[in-house]
């Protein structure tokens, strides 16, 4: 009954891990499987590796959390074993997030990621805390419409990771005209914070994306808001996913599937099972018999 | 965010390694976990836990880089330090039997906290310390309350002259132990796990990767192949896990997540 | 120790009732004074009065609060009596929120309001539920730099009010350029929440403006961000101030004042004493004067 | 956020009266203070809290327009509302001594919930409750089990003929009471506060006004020239504070913040 298919990728359930938490080893991907996840996003990966920015990186909030990892990854031809070993041990989709500097980066990272055995790809094209292959991107909705249209050659399902910070509905609109398959939405928010004793601000990064409960309300609105304006293209929801009630409130906004990350901090791995178990509750109660009738039912009078 | 830790003392304990006591308001931390120390405009680095009583941390630093040598050049009393924490699972507390604790170098602290909170006496808990010299030293008058100290060192300037696993091999020739705790060098780990290879003895020991989140999330500090994280799923591991882990001893993840074989001196 | 100048406003303490809340009559305003505000911002008045959004046009959110009022209000003709009376009872200063669909608009409302007594005026060009009068007003940076030109020349300080939906640090410059005296940041961020057992959108306006303890990483961001881009330039940090650490967090960030909206559904109007006692004793355990020396502090090395 | 309140059971108490039983988790409310209620796509009203025991809450709802007319139309057993709260504040609790309540309409209903709630019984308290003629009486029978009840009728179907405050003005006139309640049609309150002037009896009434966030942020429901939410400051308020109150039976303010007379029904 939990079953989706999102962008041709068959799910067991509607959970998917989301990127940069976890998805850095095959080993990892592999417990997050045995944890109960529909699929699987990687960590965003990159031509070059990229030691990302000094700690403090990682802030724990009242409600919610701030990064600013700065898109630590070893490059995509260090990657690319990690990616076979996915393949190989998993039976979930693994969705390699691509990033990079501009269109030609993004495709040459997303094709040799695909040879070495990524089912989808999805473009990161929203990190808010690295200059010049974060945010900024998103805003050059013709360069990343380009991109989408070569990687879509490749033969896989192309995600677009939008952002608040982005015109996000011109910015879907050029891709689903190049061909993407689907979004995910959102990434993380611009924000920081400055310990009051300290007087400084704690990333030393000073900014970082905001993520957790705290932003739900906003993906939500943005999910809604996709949705409303593209039926039918399948929508990632992510943002304060923290149990199946946020799980389903996206859905209901219009998520086929919903990402699961910061979340990991308080509920560790067992927050798939919890967020499976939820719906599938929830669905008997309340007479749905497949995941599929929920999706996007609140856009329905 | 984190607590404001303010120094109320800071002393060499011995070569290369500061003693702090921070006044910090935590959740009470168990033996081996640690903490995230942040020293504004500085850094932030994980701290294994030496002691934590009446709102003062004890932490026991080597000097390596740019943040423990921020930190060595810098605290004085009223100084202050942020921390975040405490942090990952700790060790499992010895319920009687005989405790045979392995360590080295900064890596006896948590062994001291464990002997401490669990009241162990020389009766029921043999230690085995080495250090690189005997101004290397740290905590062994005191560690002394709870166990019977048999101490190492690399030159031989104090106690048996060789790596400590040369003691702990000694002892465990001589006598069957309920429980093996050690933290230390991972070379070290690794010739304990050797040691008790085939031996009935559950072994505990502390692990020690590159960090950032320290809560499970950001999957800087996993081990292959079981995709453990030392943050949250350690930093301590059973004999069990440890004798899984291909990266034991072996590699290294960088902060670009790509690995790098383990160098000796990776740990304090 | 406590006294600021906030564009030319004296403030006999940081703290600043945010637009939108309490702000509508005389009465609420004596008590706002009397529980020891600093300044007291109104609602935002427009030129005719509007009635708002149906119910339910607020929601309680868990980390926050979602409100689609949709800039209810008398009108400037009816709110004239009110701000006489303000300025007749009140010994803080009062800044007059104008909303508007055009910079004429603007104009009209900020010329009657300071005939009636208004001592500053704030342009609420953010709101961000409004169709024609809130965020897109916001994107249009040259109409509302024609409306700061001309409302400055009545000879009131002007404060524009900033939302994470506009590329704020244009408009602000332009709005600079122009001569606005400061800004207000942030407005409310677009949300929206759906009730999972109604499996409808909980607001009538479906989308709202996300305020409240969780929006505060993003509204640190735009201070900081403003202070950085505009040193000197005098900005009321607002966004999920609910005690007195989250007050000195925005301070420390840049912010000249702070201002307190939503929280008074947790704590009532005892938040303005609570924060001005806890900054007076922070003050005084570290060892500072004036607030003076901690605005924008998070920003020297 | 809201809570499911399943209806289970909905009737016509009385002419235009719709008695709402719905199973719902909420904070137990104190008698004088009101939910939220949310029909999703319809609208949200404020409604007073008639009673709350066993998890299921208890409302009387007079059909006026939108909102209520959709309830009176389409509440039956398993139709799912949505309800937040409780808000405001209550009735101060009667501690011994004599009682008095006055109520109008479905301003009844707080009335019955404190006197269940405060275990009154008619040795100790006195009710004046006046409804439109004999269809409309609600809940009369079971006030009786707590107070001496005496109903007043404006067309004279039962009871004394005439308004309420009449039958409170004959009580007084005998009596001496300790507190006086009183919940209804503003004019009503206005003629109790005139009843009691000059007398030693503590008021208290509660007022309604419209409301939009109920908890006291948005300021729709002030009232001058005290700048008192009926909201959070209320809806109830003691007889010191209303004759301080100009606006007290005289201006309603609309949802755009204007004023308007108060017209005699705005209260059911
Ligand atoms: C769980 C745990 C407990 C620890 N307990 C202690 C202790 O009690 N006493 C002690 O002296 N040291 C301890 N360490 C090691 C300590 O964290 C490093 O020595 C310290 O981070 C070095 O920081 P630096 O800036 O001075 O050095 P750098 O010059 O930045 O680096 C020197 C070395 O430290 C490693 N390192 C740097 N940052 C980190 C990090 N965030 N996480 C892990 N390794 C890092 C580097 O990879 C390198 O090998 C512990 C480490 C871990 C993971
Ligand atoms: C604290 C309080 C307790 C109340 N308790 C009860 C009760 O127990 N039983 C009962 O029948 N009625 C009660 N009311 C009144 C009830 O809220 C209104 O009758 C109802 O809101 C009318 O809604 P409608 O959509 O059916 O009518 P509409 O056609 O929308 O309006 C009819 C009348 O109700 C007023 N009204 C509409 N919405 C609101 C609102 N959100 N807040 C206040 N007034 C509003 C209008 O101003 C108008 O006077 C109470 C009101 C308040 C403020
Ligand atoms: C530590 C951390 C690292 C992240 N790294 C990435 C990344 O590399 N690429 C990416 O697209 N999103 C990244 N994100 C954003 C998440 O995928 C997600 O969009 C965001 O955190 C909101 O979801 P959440 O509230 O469930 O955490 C990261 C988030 C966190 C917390
Ligand atoms: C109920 C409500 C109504 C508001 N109305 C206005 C308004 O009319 N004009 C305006 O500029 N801001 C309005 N705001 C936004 C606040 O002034 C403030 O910018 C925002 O709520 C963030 O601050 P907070 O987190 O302290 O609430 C309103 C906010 C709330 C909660
Ligand atoms: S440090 Fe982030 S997962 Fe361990
Ligand atoms: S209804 Fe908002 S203040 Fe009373």
């Amino acid at each position: 009954m939990l079953e989706v298919e999102v962008a041709g990728l068959r799910l067991r359930n509607p959970t998917v891990l989301a990127s940069g938490v976890l998805g850095v080893s095959a080993s990892l991907a592999k417990r997050v499987e045995e944890a109960g996840a529909g699929a699987f996003t990687t960590k965003t990966v990159t031509r070059e590796p990229r030691r990302g920015y000094m700690n403090p990186t990682f802030v724990v909030l009242e409600h919610g959390y701030l990064n600013a990892v700065g898109l630590a990854n070893p490059g995509i031809e260090h990657f690319c074993q990690e990616l076979r070993e996915m393949r190989e041990s998993l039976s979930i989709p693994v969705i390699l997030s691509v990033g990079g500097g501009s269109a030609e980066e993004l495709v040459e990272v997303a094709r040799r990621g695909v040879e070495c055995g990524a089912q989808a790809v999805e473009l990161n094209v929203s990190c808010p805390h690295v200059r010049g292959m974060g945010v900024e991107l998103g805003h050059r909705a013709d360069e990343v419409a380009g991109a989408v249209g070569e990687i879509r050659r490749l033969g896989v399902p192309v995600l677009v990771k939008l952002s608040v910070h982005h015109d996000y509905l011109r910015l879907a609109e050029a891709c689903l005209d190049a061909g993407a398959s689907g979004f995910t939405a959102i990434n993380t928010v611009r924000g920081m914070a400055i310990d009051i004793y300290a007087r400084k601000p704690v990333l030393s990064n000073v900014y970082g994306g905001y993520s957790g409960p705290a932003i739900r309300p906003i993906a939500v609105r943005v999910v809604y808001e996709l949705y409303e304006a593209f039926p039918g293209v399948p929508i990632i929801g992510v943002g304060g996913v923290d149990g199946w009630e946020a799980a389903l409130e996206l859905i209901l906004a219009g998520a086929s599937a919903v990402g699961v990350g910061s979340a990991i901090a308080e509920k560790d791995l067992a927050i798939f099972e919890e967020i499976v178990r939820g719906l599938k509750e929830y669905m008997e109660r309340e007479g749905f018999s497949s995941i599929k009738e929920l999706v996007g039912l609140a856009h329905r009078s | 965010m984190h607590a404001r830790a303010r120094v109320a003392a800071a002393r060499l304990a011995a070569e290369q390694v500061l003693e702090l006591l921070l006044e910090v308001e935590l959740p009470d931390p168990s033996p081996g976990q640690f903490v995230m120390l942040w020293v504004p405009r500085v850094g932030e680095v994980p701290m294994s836990v030496a002691d934590y009583e009446g709102g003062v941390l004890r932490l026991f630093i080597t000097r390596r880089g740019v943040v423990t040598g921020y930190i060595h050049e810098n605290a004085r009393p009223g100084l202050a330090l942020f921390v975040r924490g405490p942090y990952g699972r700790g060790f499992t507390m010895p319920r009687g039997g005989r405790v045979l604790l392995v360590g080295g170098g900064t890596g006896t602290a948590p062994l001291y906290f464990l002997a401490k909170r669990a009241g162990l006496s020389s009766a029921g808990c043999t230690a085995a310390v080495g250090f690189k010299s005997s101004r290397h030293v740290i905590l062994v008058d005191e560690l002394r309350k709870y166990c019977d100290v048999r101490v190492a060192t690399d030159d031989g300037s104090l106690g048996h002259h060789g790596p400590v696993h040369e003691l702990a091999a000694a002892l465990l020739s001589g006598e069957r132990y309920d429980r093996v705790y050690a933290c230390g060098p991972e070379q070290m780990i690794v010739e304990v796990l050797r040691l008790l290879e085939g031996r009935e003895e559950a072994l505990e020991a502390s692990l020690e990767r590159y960090m950032r989140c320290a809560v499970g999330v950001c999957g800087s500090c996993v081990l292959d192949p079981l995709g453990l994280r030392v943050c949250r799923d350690g930093p301590v591991f059973s004999g069990a896990v440890l004798r899984r882990l291909h990266d034991l001893g072996r590699w290294w993840r960088e902060p670009d997540g790509r690995k790098r074989p383990l160098a000796p001196q990776a740990t304090g």
